[in-house]
């Protein structure tokens, strides 16, 4: 089973590559793009017995590990069985 | 499978190539047969082209521990320590992908210090770029200073010097060369050989993936549009392992469990099994099917030809095979057994218990194709060395503003403060200008290293280039104290295949051979790379040579920046009209023309004695090379690192060309020439020290103020408010980046 | 008295650690492997520079689970020394230790230079022989050294006199331009509470000996002496 | 208008990142967690007149520089309007 972890710094942080990536793509033109945020993504191949179990397993191991929560928040997705059959 | 032509071909093995292997082992190779025998018998593995002519460097000389031949070179230091050190490019890696190329390479030439059983402590490389002002130029230096750092800082090896240049030859094909050095135990160097039959075979490291296949035979292969389709993945560096291969290796060495070790490097597996059996004169017998790997279903073709980093090749005494497999699993490393030593002299592949590749070792080594490829004079030659007219100089202070706002004389502040240059606390004299010192702890002595070459210089004189370079690193060494014991070279030319560039190639090679006779300097390894091109434009040749240089009490020495208002400036050497090749030339008005500076070695080797014995002695209290941009460049840099200006007075010169008196004193570029400074009252024993030598000196001037202030013959042509200048140089580089937001 | 330096997979300031207590000092240094769970009865432990475990995850993040960390926890708990310095201070963060966490440096560029930094507080093991609102000049090398805490938490830690570095001119401004990082407030060290846990970016082991470009580090292993000397922060046990 | 930005090494390419990763959470224990690999993310705030201009902003964003396409494969995904009303 996959589950995708996303952490991003939170809302209140300032993002010093979000912001250089912000000025790079003006400096390329794209003045549409108002603000990035950079974070982290992760894909976890997880043994588990279902979805519910994946979510949980995922979740703390954002809590404990993948994520720094004094300036982070993470997200969980878990890939339902449907998804996960695409290549 | 039957090997077609056109499979042949793909290996980039010439017909007479392919009957070589044909005649070598009496029947048709297989398919992993034939990756092999293509990759160690391409130019980077073999040499193919290059080894006639390395074959006249000299090599030898009472300090060398270990010449060319191994995984790196050594010179005895005295107190029973030899320092290690070698130079390795990674330049068509690092077009590709400029971080992990650029990192890789720092990579690949730590394992290669470290497998010789040193410690690496020191860091340096020589890069080139193309023109700053183009986007992709940018993004290319950007992530290859990226990725140096990346590699060096988190493995905590400093990057204490080294040296970049500019021109639109390097525009697609940038040269990235990596220099370490490290420190052994004279007595306990540690050897890339396979011998004792029955001894185990190790791999360790991390695991082995598709990347880099066909890697050495890419390095080889000039770029050109198809070449997109043939980039093979890239590799991507992982530091944190080397950092635990380094730690753990150099445990099990203190062991005396090993018979012999070497890195995976270009050719991965098939290199170091075939390289350490010939060395050994032994047979070596694996089976891939042992081997670590990262993806499913690897063929045995691509666990041979892999090129992952980070790994291993160690052949273990029997009996201590726990102990060394112990050592290992502390760093959480699992050196696995693949294979044993055999009497036989061949390389056996097996896969699950089935040969799959059987060669003679030294097929795959001394059996490789050598080449004395023709040569040829160039044709540009003749005009390239005719100064063309050049209309009315510009003055005197612009030219010298825009010299300092040239990124290749500009300071390189921006690219080093990314290095860390401090870690392992050895560094005495940190970067900023000329020779980088490291201090080797537990000896009163240290070492000061440089790197450097002139591609302009040997593009218009090959010969004669390739001894600026070797001068020029020598000089940088010398002028902190250092006394130049033993160098190393990478040679980057184009398509040796084209008669001119192996012309340039050969007449550089005999040019260091001299110079290094000439300076008593033994070439003690190096490397070669060649197809430096791009849709079949060369680049400039581009020999650089990092040279060693002991100095014996390492509180003793001497760095270029200016010490104290009031001292006296003297200036060593002698000043010529020289402006073929240089700086001004270039950047006023966009030329490589003209003849190359002169050098005489005798001088040369004069004025470093000269040196090592001014700065050994206190009087030298500071010491810098009229390198590009002459006298006035050197002058201002010596004012920058400490923030005193400067006041001198230099003789005329007659020049050719009549308007250009002024500026071919201020920016020319003639060889053997130093700026040092002495206190006031000791400049008759500076004087009577360099007449003793056989140096030409001259007192120009003294230190102190806040202008730097040249005159000629008398006469006032230079006179800029130091603060004003240092901001100019210091900001140009990160100018680049930081006003125009350039993407990196 | 006896220095324990602990060696994270990736560290690699350990040995500049070492040959600075030991060598330069004069006192007694010992590495502790971080598969370890004891610290070999050290009066002061130093978790050094480096990239533990590459850094890859997040700075820190790894080795905040070495199996020594309990140890190193309980020590400094019962009162004992404890400097993190640059990657060991990283390492405090995560754990809890200190509080805060480390952003990219403002350039997104790894930064080795020498700076400056002033003394904000003399009373913690690290700076007893230091005098308020001294100078030091002492090199950072660090990717990520851009210090941050929630502003409720930054109030706290000026309240109480946590702030024990900032990064300060030449003449000792605290200033945006003397900020190298972009770290709040321009901390460059920290303290705990209890204040005999200290975490700062800059390296003193790297600035203890002039040869080198400075000696001004030395005072911060000087202090330590001192400090465990006089008693003054020992461990309970 | 939202897009965001997932940034992963092409699968054949090594991951240190990911490795290091996985072998800490099976230290803490997880060894339900087969694999993890490591990529980026980016949240770009997007003025763009459609859901179809924010996209292929992204998509030219993610090519041109979040994305090291040597190394690395990019996907985008617009956030619809509803989805955009959720705080
Ligand atoms: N690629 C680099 N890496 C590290 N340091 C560099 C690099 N390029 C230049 N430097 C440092 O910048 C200073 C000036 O370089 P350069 O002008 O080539 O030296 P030199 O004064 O020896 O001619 C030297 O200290 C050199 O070591
Ligand atoms: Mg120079």
């Amino acid at each position: 089973m996959r589950a995708r972890v996303f952490v991003t710094l939170k809302p209140s942080v300032f993002d010093p590559q979000g912001t250089i990536v912000t000025d790079a793509l003006h400096t390329l033109g794209y003045d549409a793009v108002k603000n990035v945020r950079q974070g982290k993504y992760f894909e976890l191949e997880i043994d588990a017995g279902s979805e519910e179990e994946a979510r949980r397993l995922a979740l703390e191991a954002a809590d404990k590990l993948l994520a720094n929560t004094v300036i982070e928040s993470y997200r969980v997705e878990v890939e339902s069985s449907t998804e996960r059959s695409v290549p | 499978m039957t090997i077609t032509d056109d499979i042949v071909k793909r290996h980039g093995l010439a017909p007479d190539e392919y009957q070589r292997i044909l005649e070598m082992l009496g029947r048709e190779p297989t398919l992993t047969e034939l990756g092999i025998f293509s990759v160690m018998w391409s130019e980077h593995c073999s040499y193919k082209s290059s080894r006639v002519h390395l074959k006249t460097l000299p090599t030898t000389g009472a300090r060398v521990i270990q010449g060319p031949g191994e995984n790196a070179g050594a010179v005895d230091i005295g107190d029973g320590l030899a320092a290690v050190f070698k130079i390795e490019s990674h330049n068509h890696p690092s077009f590709i992908e400029p971080y992990q190329g650029a990192a890789t390479g720092v990579g690949g030439i730590i394992r290669d210090i470290f497998t010789m059983g040193a410690r690496p402590i020191a860091l340096l490389n020589s890069l080139r770029f193309g023109p700053l002002d183009e986007p992709l130029v940018r993004r290319t230096f950007a992530g290859v200073v990226a990725g140096i750092g990346g590699y060096g800082n988190s493995i905590g090896i400093p990057t204490v010097g080294g040296e970049i240049g500019f021109d639109e030859s390097y525009t697609g094909n940038p040269l990235v060369n990596v220099f370490c050095l490290g420190i052994a135990k004279a007595d306990e160097i540690i050897k890339g050989v396979a011998s004792g039959a029955g001894n185990a075979v190790y791999y360790v490291g991390a695991k082995t993936g598709r990347d880099g296949i066909h890697g050495a035979t890419m390095a080889s292969a000039e770029f050109d549009e198809k070449s997109a389709e043939k980039r093979p993945a890239v590799q991507v560096g992982d530091p944190f392992m080397e950092k635990l291969l380094l730690e753990a290796c150099l445990e099990v060495m203190k062991t005396d469990a090993l018979v012999g070790i070497q890195d995976m490097g270009a050719a991965g597996l098939t290199c170091s099994t075939c390289e350490m059996g010939a060395r050994g004169g032994a047979g070596v017998e694996i089976d891939v099917s042992h081997v670590p790997q990262r993806e499913a279903g690897m063929t045995p073709y691509e666990i041979m030809l892999s090129e992952s980093q980070e790994r291993m090749l160690l052949v273990v005494k029997q009996g201590r095979e726990s102990e060394v497999e112990r050592i290992f699993e502390k760093w959480d490393l699992h050196a696995v057994r693949i294979g044993e030593v055999t009497t036989d002299g061949l390389m056996r592949v097996k896969s699950d218990g089935e040969v799959v590749a059987e060669i003679r070792t030294e097929s795959l080594t001394d059996g490789a194709p050598l080449y004395h490829r023709p040569m040829t004079e160039p044709a540009y030659l003749t005009e390239a060395r005719r100064l063309p007219s050049l209309g009315a100089p510009r003055p005197a202070d612009e030219v010298f503003r825009r010299l300092l706002l040239s990124p290749g004389i500009a300071s390189k502040r921006w690219v080093y403060r990314q290095y860390d240059h401090m870690v392992r606390t050895n560094t005495l004299v940190l970067p900023g200008m000329g020779a980088g010192v490291v201090r080797v702890k537990g000896t009163s002595r240290a070492l000061a290293l440089s790197v450097d070459g002139n591609g302009r210089f040997v593009y218009l004189d090959p010969y004669a280039g390739a001894q600026l370079a070797v001068a020029e690193a020598a000089r940088n060494v010398a002028c902190a104290g250092g006394q130049p014991i033993g160098g190393t070279n990478c040679l980057n030319f184009g398509n040796p295949e084209r008669p001119e560039i192996m012309w340039q190639f050969a007449r550089a090679v005999e040019g260091i051979g001299a110079a290094c006779r000439a300076l008593d300097i033994p070439i003690t390894g190096g490397n070669v790379s060649l197809y430096n091109e791009t849709d079949g434009t060369p680049i400039l040749p581009t020999p650089v040579l990092g040279v060693v240089g002991l100095i014996e009490d390492a509180t003793m020495i001497a760095s270029g920046g200016f010490r104290s208002e009031g001292d006296s400036i003297l200036l060593l050497g002698e000043t010529l009209d020289e402006l073929g090749g240089s700086a001004y030339l270039k950047v006023m008005h966009g030329l490589v023309r003209g003849v190359p500076p002169r050098l005489d070695l005798q001088r040369e080797a004069a004025l470093l004695r000269l040196l090592v014995k001014g700065v050994s002695c206190g009087l030298v209290r500071s010491a810098h090379d009229c390198a590009e941009g002459g006298l006035a460049v050197a002058l201002a840099e010596c004012c920058f690192e400490t923030g005193l200006g400067a006041e001198a007075d230099v003789p005329r010169v007659e020049t050719a060309l009549p308007g250009f008196r002024d500026v071919s004193v201020l920016f020319g570029e003639s060889a053997s020439r130093v700026l040092v400074s002495v206190s006031a009252g000791r400049v008759a024993e500076m004087e009577t020290l360099a007449a003793e030598a056989g140096v030409p000196v001259a007192t120009v001037g003294r230190v102190g103020g806040d202008r730097i202030r040249i005159a000629v013959g008398g006469r006032a042509v230079l006179d800029e408010p130091l603060a004003a200048a240092e901001r100019l140089w210091s900001d140009a580089i990160g100018n680049y980046f930081e006003s125009q937001h350039a993407t990196g | 008295m006896k220095f324990a330096i602990v060696v994270f997979p990736g560290s690699n300031c350990d040995h500049d650690a070492y040959h600075a207590t030991k060598h330069v000092l004069g006192q007694e240094a010992a590495f502790v492997w971080h598969k370890d769970t004891s610290l070999q009865g050290a009066d002061v432990v130093i978790l050094p520079g480096g990239f533990a475990h590459g850094d890859y995850l997040r700075t820190g993040a790894v080795a905040r689970f070495s199996p020594i960390m309990p140890a190193v926890q309980r020590f400094a708990e019962a009162g004992g020394p404890v400097l993190g310095i640059c990657n060991g201070f990283q390492v405090l963060l995560e754990a809890g230790l200190l509080p805060g966490a480390m952003l990219r440096n403002r350039s997104i560029r790894f930064q080795c230079e020498h700076v400056v930094v002033k003394v904000e507080c003399t009373d913690t093991p690290f700076t007893s022989r230091c005098s308020p609102d001294q100078l030091l000049r002492i090199p950072i090398a660090h990717g990520e050294g851009n210090y941050y805490a929630e502003p409720e938490i930054v109030e706290q830690l000026e309240a109480r006199r946590q702030v024990i570095f900032r990064y300060a001119t030449a003449s000792g401004a605290v200033t945006p331009e003397a900020n190298p990082n972009g770290s709040v407030r321009n901390i460059a060290g920290l303290c705990n509470e209890r204040r005999n846990v200290v975490g700062m970016m800059p390296h003193p082991e790297r600035a203890c000996e002039l040869a080198i470009g400075s000696a001004d580090g030395l005072l911060l292993l000087e202090s330590a002496v001192h400090s465990v000397g006089q008693g003054t922060f020992v461990t309970t046990p």
